[in-house]
């Protein structure tokens, strides 16, 4: 990794929380790669914008809920997390129900600019 | 005798509850557990056809545990009950067979 | 009333896994039979001796193990799916030339004629697709 | 199974061929069934109908084709196959490009009605 | 520069091609593979937005091999293009990035 | 050009697996890099030594060693994934007192940072969810 230059890296997080592993699984890449000295960002859209209802009360199906997990991405080196407009708007979701308040809400167009930013994506 | 339902897909990204919805007759039940609770839902795709059902008599259930894992408390529409795993045992004995729609 | 249940989803990456799982206890708490669990698919890894989960994620293989002594459930592995999926019992793994085995105990590899052979024996056979 | 009466058990088939192993898998599971004396039917319907049309030319996704795969279901012990009318128009699809010919295509209210004589479900 | 999509699931019961139509620009291009390669049918859901996008410029390709799978030779939709493993090599080279729907 | 891959599929079950292999062949194939290979998920499967698919279909563990060993790529399996799928190597399965481990030769247990590290390096990182 040495002479490489700092990279764009934008993960996608589109799948609904518990259901499937791949909500943890893309939490758990980005919170790994946050070592790396990278430009990261997090975008979520589509059934990945479930993961930032507040009140998720998980304990009855045994896993840590993505209410007290999300908090913790501001500590780490993620310089920007997205949310998509429309597939909040799709579900009725507003801004007040979200558990993180320091995110960028972007409509299809500026996920269309955001993509064509990055060095690479990694899709969950 | 008639048919349980259940339905563990979101409606937002799978048409598995849509499927059953076409197929659902007045006398069967429908279960809606793991990401099958976003169904539940007034934003739901399936919306409309799921109150029509149910004014049609069919009973439409959603999982507590799933539902509130997933912080959906207070914003399960009216006319969905809301049932346990000895709930959905239950349901499975009072109908003839079980369709896992996934 | 006697049920059986059919299990296609992975476990640790499918939460039907889990849900089968409860399914199973609460049938079982209500004082029904739980006559076999066939797992199918991606099912079949729930089966093997090596899961290795942390210590705060359910140990479904235990589980199982568990649940079948004290209730004498079947737990059968589809054996197609079982050796294709890297799922071996030490006879497989001797056939096969294969250095180890991993099907945990408890758990039986059998033919796929087991999923009607438990439809046919029980009231009830509930499905659980990943 | 000596003393038990023949049951009957009908097979859904849901998914596209190829894409996920579950099309195969309903499939190996009718012909298993077939050997143990029950009153087996089988059902095509939503991506499941896919998996009749002809001219499938598998050889270069390195798998049987069900083209030419579901003609052996009329030699098994396979009461009754049916296809679901609205999924095949829903996708466009005329009996006449099916690779079986003696399917029994029924509309939504017949499936419900036909769940509902069943013992068993198998669901794939 | 600009984004190529791989789309792997059938738009009859998946949302994933919808969900790319969404956010997917002028100068992006679109690869149909797997079960994905249902969405190059004239009946699929998302024709009407996918003829709308080839007609802005949007190049939408489809996997030759998984379309030839599925019996699909004659049913494929005008303005899709057919291409195999080493386009598709070529399109990831073409385009700076890659996003999977799946 | 160099790339690397994610396989987030699992072999037998998803066709991504298969999708994700024709890829690396083909960017071999035209004279491109691939420099490494991350399984995350399901697609840790696709590294057990144990595998033992039927003649008549493809032999993913085997086909990844060969193009691995000719052409110099790496093959790493997320760990955390792996673990609790039961995909252990010798020192996992001595460290966790389980009586066989089943990583193949070729094969190399490695955090998820080796994900960021693949984007990093690489010109281009292409995922084959399942």
């Amino acid at each position: 990794m040495n002479q490489t230059p700092s990279k764009k890296i934008l993960f996608i997080s589109r799948h609904a929380p518990y259901g499937t592993s791949l909500a943890k699984d893309a939490l758990d890449a980005v919170l790994s790669s946050s070592a790396y000295d990278q430009q990261l960002s997090l975008l979520f859209m589509d059934d990945g914008v479930f993961q930032l209802l507040k009140n998720q009360a998980s304990g009855e199906i045994a896993h840590k809920s993505f209410s007290s997990l999300l908090p913790v991405l501001p500590l780490y080196e993620i310089n920007s997390i997205y949310v998509h407009y429309e597939s909040l708007k799709k579900r009725q979701i507003t801004i007040n129900e979200l558990v993180l308040d320091s995110v960028q809400i972007i409509d299809s167009s500026a996920i269309c600019s955001l993509l064509a930013q990055q060095d690479q994506l990694l899709s969950f | 005798m008639s048919t349980l339902h259940t339905i563990n897909k979101s409606p937002f990204s799978h048409s598995t509850l849509a499927s059953c919805l076409q197929v659902c007759g007045k006398q069967d039940g429908i279960l809606l557990l793991e990401d099958g609770v976003f169904g539940a839902l007034a934003s739901s795709p399936c919306a409309e056809e799921l109150a029509t059902i149910i004014e049609t008599g069919v009973r439409v259930y959603a999982l507590k545990g799933d539902v509130n894992a997933r912080g959906l408390q207070e914003k399960i529409r009216a006319g969905i009950l809301l049932t346990d795993y000895n709930g959905f045992v239950q349901l499975s004995i009072e109908h003839k067979c079980v369709q896992s729609w996934y | 009333m006697i049920f059986s249940l059919a299990i296609y989803a992975a476990p640790y990456t499918s939460q039907a896994s889990d849900s089968a799982y409860r399914f199973a206890l609460a049938l079982l708490e209500n004082g029904h039979t739980l006559y076999r669990v066939f797992f199918y698919q991606d099912g079949v890894h729930t089966a093997s001796s090596l899961n290795t989960p942390p210590q705060d994620e359910i140990h479904f293989t235990h589980n199982w193990q568990a649940l079948a002594q004290q209730h004498n459930i079947d737990l059968i592995v589809c054996i197609a799916a079982a050796l294709k999926r890297g799922l071996l019992n030490k006879q497989e793994a001797s056939r096969y030339d294969k250095p180890a085995f991993n099907l945990a105990e408890g758990f039986e590899i059998s033919g796929l004629g087991q999923l009607v052979d438990a439809a046919v024996i029980s009231d009830r056979l509930i499905t659980f697709g990943g």
